[in-house]
């Protein structure tokens, strides 16, 4: 084993340029995977949070009593869609509306012309913007309610960005394992070609096929390997100067991550070297 | 008349083909261990098939070829990497590796058999001083003149310990002066108990070298001296 | 030279994989460079067309006479900041709360509550969120003014987004100028290795450097133009789709850009091999 | 006595030295066009240390070597490929290249020194047949038998049209007989006008080919028959 490593550490020494360009391809990739890994997952996280942040505001009718509102209130409550009831009055719909537009215009005006609302909060789970306008049509037409606004409700556009971004991160994904697997491949070929007059003598003073296969295969679960041990190392070497910039997406990898990145690359590194090593040796013997 | 252990090498009518035009016809022939024997045949006498039916890297199209204890009929693959460590070849072009010095053309031969580092070392030390060509053990073949190639091409085929030696062609660059040096190389290895067969063009070697003579002629084998 | 083209395409066929590597690597490098370049093309014309929009709202207070308006007016027009100036009253901005806020607000209300405005457009140039704050602070004071609304002028982030991209494109347009002759000197020096017996023989047999730097050389320049040759043609082929997606941001790409594209795969080519050559032939002869 | 018409090769005093080490001594000597010279030597005489000076590979630690119009004292750089294409080597070992085929590798002589297509074809073919490999076009040197490689080296060697024409050890791998028919191919080379040199360690060869020799022992050349 010793002397198949110290071969296959030869023979990625005889590559040069080859091998490091295999290897960076290899950490490159396993680096893109990474952060995607983390964009999804943040992405999701973020998801996770908005959906405990999905609600509705019922204006009320100016000069309804407490008692009518306290029966819709009850009514909301009873259905499964609703995750909480805030009552705000028309203090704090003037208060946020300034906070929300700017100060100018309520300032601008006489009195407060904003009503009394029900801020409902739709409990999170599966497909909350349908819940949360079925919510607003069974209390539209009740009689203490002005009006309805469902709002913007847009963890639906981030679901949406979420589950592209996953299905473009797998088809990536599997671009980048494939060009992984490309540069090993790549770089074990140029070893062998680089090397047949070495083989064909091998072969002649008899090594055994095993022995070929390891001296040249090994080689490329290495790169693999280094390559993969580079992707976690440099993500996690950027993740301070990247927090700063995007604080809402964290990319400091997980120690699973970055074992998982580790196997990838090796598991890839050798599955190239295997796929072209099997048709090298083929054809030269 | 010397007495021989047992046949190392044994050919039965044995018969080449390749792309459908025969190379060797019906050769019969038993090589047994320690035996010291020349292979003549003129240029073109396809002296370099024979050495490769007995490397198995041919194998025959009828009859059968056993080489120790290994024949053509029942070797499976996996096992021709073994057999080949019993049989050293000094090929007819050498075939060492430009960009690897003298020393390490020769520790090739062990490295990829897997032997232990500093057996490596000591052994090829051992055999480069054998063949005289310490002094040259970080030169490059092709710094080298054609006598010095051919003993780096000893050294590695001896390096595994064989069972037997083939050498195609040997003092072909070599005047009479470096063949009796070789030959009396060859010797020493054959007292050790290597049996060695040397293929060469020149018909009139039984007049110097009293030993067994194959003659390849007509793409048979004919025994004409012991 | 025929010959010369000859054997150089012989000579890149040999490399196989890598030629083929290299090229791809300069197509994917020069489509980076492409789309940047179209990046921030686009967003200068983005942030051109924003800068005709920066705009101020002054609020007139209720009941103002229309000659007090006209002086307020006549003064803004005044400035060298000012673009232009647009009247809107009480019910042209209860129409545009409207759109902007959705429906449930405006219609609780029992009467129309906004006021009347002036908007201001700032003239295109420099800086204009400060040239807008500094016309805002001018008339603030006014008597016929209830209060002003600088608004979000992100025209601002987008100008410090587009600095932004700018500098990293320059930095990453240069690393992928060196990641194209890189490559091409990896797959030159790998097609010299490959034919280290045949160099050698070249060389014995009466070859002229030139012919040597020819048949080695040329092959670079050739996998350099392929490569730009690639770069906007799949712009082209991609853009049609970019399209639908981002609207904004064209990727299409121009003749001149195409043109620079190819030019500079061919010379980075050129390059690339010229320094690999250099080492190599310095090496083995 | 032949009466040739200019000395083409020319060594005045030339000392070869490398690392330290001295590798030829004080040799002179002059050949004149459309001579056939063997150089003759023991295993190890140096002969193609003398090569390597005549197609300017090494040039002289002091002395002259001239060839043709060229000398190593004024010759620039750039030129040595034209000399070259003027001297036509058959190499000990060869040099074929392993993964081209028989007329590729005729043919690789003319395409670097940019010859066109149609011509490197017609005289492909043409010197194929001369040394009667046409059959064998499409093989590679390694399945070919070392005199079929030698005959593809002659023909590489000759397809330049050289002046000159170097063999080192052409018959090291034949029998008397194809010795005899190599002879032959040269002997035809001699007669257009090629100036033939072939070295040799067979120091008996003024017995059977009444022909210059040149020979080299203890690092200078010492003319023994003309
Ligand atoms: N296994 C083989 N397959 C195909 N052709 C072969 C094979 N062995 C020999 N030949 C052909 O037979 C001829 C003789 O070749 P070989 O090299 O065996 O001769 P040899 O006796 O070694 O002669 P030499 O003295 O020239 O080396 C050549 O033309 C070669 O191409
Ligand atoms: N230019 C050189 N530089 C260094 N060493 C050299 C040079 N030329 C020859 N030698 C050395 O001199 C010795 C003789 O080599 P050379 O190949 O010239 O002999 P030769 O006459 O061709 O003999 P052979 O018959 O074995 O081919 C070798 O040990 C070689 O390493
Ligand atoms: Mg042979
Ligand atoms: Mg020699």
């Amino acid at each position: 084993m010793n002397l198949v490593l110290r071969e296959a550490l030869q023979g990625v020494r005889h590559t040069g340029i080859a091998g490091v360009i295999s290897v960076a391809t290899i950490g490159a990739s396993l680096l893109a995977l990474g952060f995607l890994w983390q964009v999804i997952e943040s992405g999701n996280a973020l998801a996770n949070r908005l959906r405990a942040r999905v609600e509705i505001d019922i204006y009320l009718k100016d000069g309804v009593s407490s008692q009518r509102i306290l029966a819709l209130r009850r009514r909301l409550e009873a259905r499964p869609e609703v995750g909480g009831i805030a009552y705000m009055d028309q203090e704090a719909a003037a208060k946020e509306f300034r906070s929300r537009f700017g100060l100018g215009t309520v300032d601008a005006l006489s009195s407060n012309p904003l009503p009394a609302s029900l801020r409902v909060r739709i409990s999170p789970g599966e497909n909350m913007p349908r819940r949360a306008r079925s919510v607003a049509r069974s209390v539209a037409s009740h009689s203490a309610v002005e009006g309805v606004n469902v709002g913007e409700v847009w963890v639906d556009s981030l679901e949406h960005f979420i589950e592209v971004t996953t299905r473009i991160g797998l088809a990536l994904g599997c671009m980048l394992c494939f060009a992984c697997a490309y540069a090993v491949s790549h770089a074990t070929k140029l070893m062998v070609l680089a090397q047949r007059d070495a083989l064909e003598i091998m072969r002649l003073v008899g090594a055994t096929n095993t022995t070929v296969w390891m001296i040249f295969g090994v080689g490329g679960a290495l790169q693999g390997f280094v390559g993969g041990f580079l992707a976690p190392l440099m993500m996690a070497y950027i993740s301070p100067w990247w927090a700063v910039r995007v604080p809402d997406l964290t990319v400091t990898p997980t120690i699973e991550l970055a074992f998982g990145l580790v196997v990838l690359g090796t598991v890839l590194g050798a599955i190239g070297s295997w796929a072209s090593l099997n048709r090298m040796l083929r054809e030269i013997a | 008349m010397q007495l021989y252990i047992m046949p190392v090498i044994k050919l039965q009518n044995v018969r080449v083909e390749q792309r459908g035009q025969p190379i060797l016809l019906n050769v019969n022939t038993e090589i047994n261990q320690g035996e010291f024997v020349y292979l003549t045949g003129h240029t073109e006498a396809k002296k370099r098939a024979l050495f490769r039916l007995i490397i198995f890297e041919d194998l025959p199209s009828s009859g059968v070829v056993s080489v120790g204890e290994y024949d053509s009929q029942q070797i499976r693959k996996t096992d021709i990497p073994q057999l080949r460590r019993q049989v050293g070849v000094v090929f007819q072009d050498f075939k060492l590796l430009h960009h690897r010095t003298v020393s390490e053309n020769v520790a090739f031969a062990l490295e990829v058999t897997g032997v232990s580092r500093r057996r490596i070392k000591r052994k090829t030390q051992a055999i480069l001083s054998d063949v005289d060509l310490l002094h040259k053990r970080n030169a490059y073949p092709d710094d080298l003149s054609a006598y010095e190639r051919l003993r780096v091409a000893i050294a590695r085929a001896l390096v595994n310990d064989p069972l037997v030696l083939l050498a195609d062609e040997p003092a072909a660059h070599l005047d009479s002066e470096a063949t009796e040096q070789v030959m009396a190389i060859f010797q020493k290895i054959n007292v050790r108990g290597i049996t060695v067969i040397i293929a060469t063009h020149d018909t009139a070697i039984e007049d110097r070298y009293s030993r067994r003579i194959l003659q390849l002629e007509n793409e048979v084998i004919e025994q004409i001296a012991n």
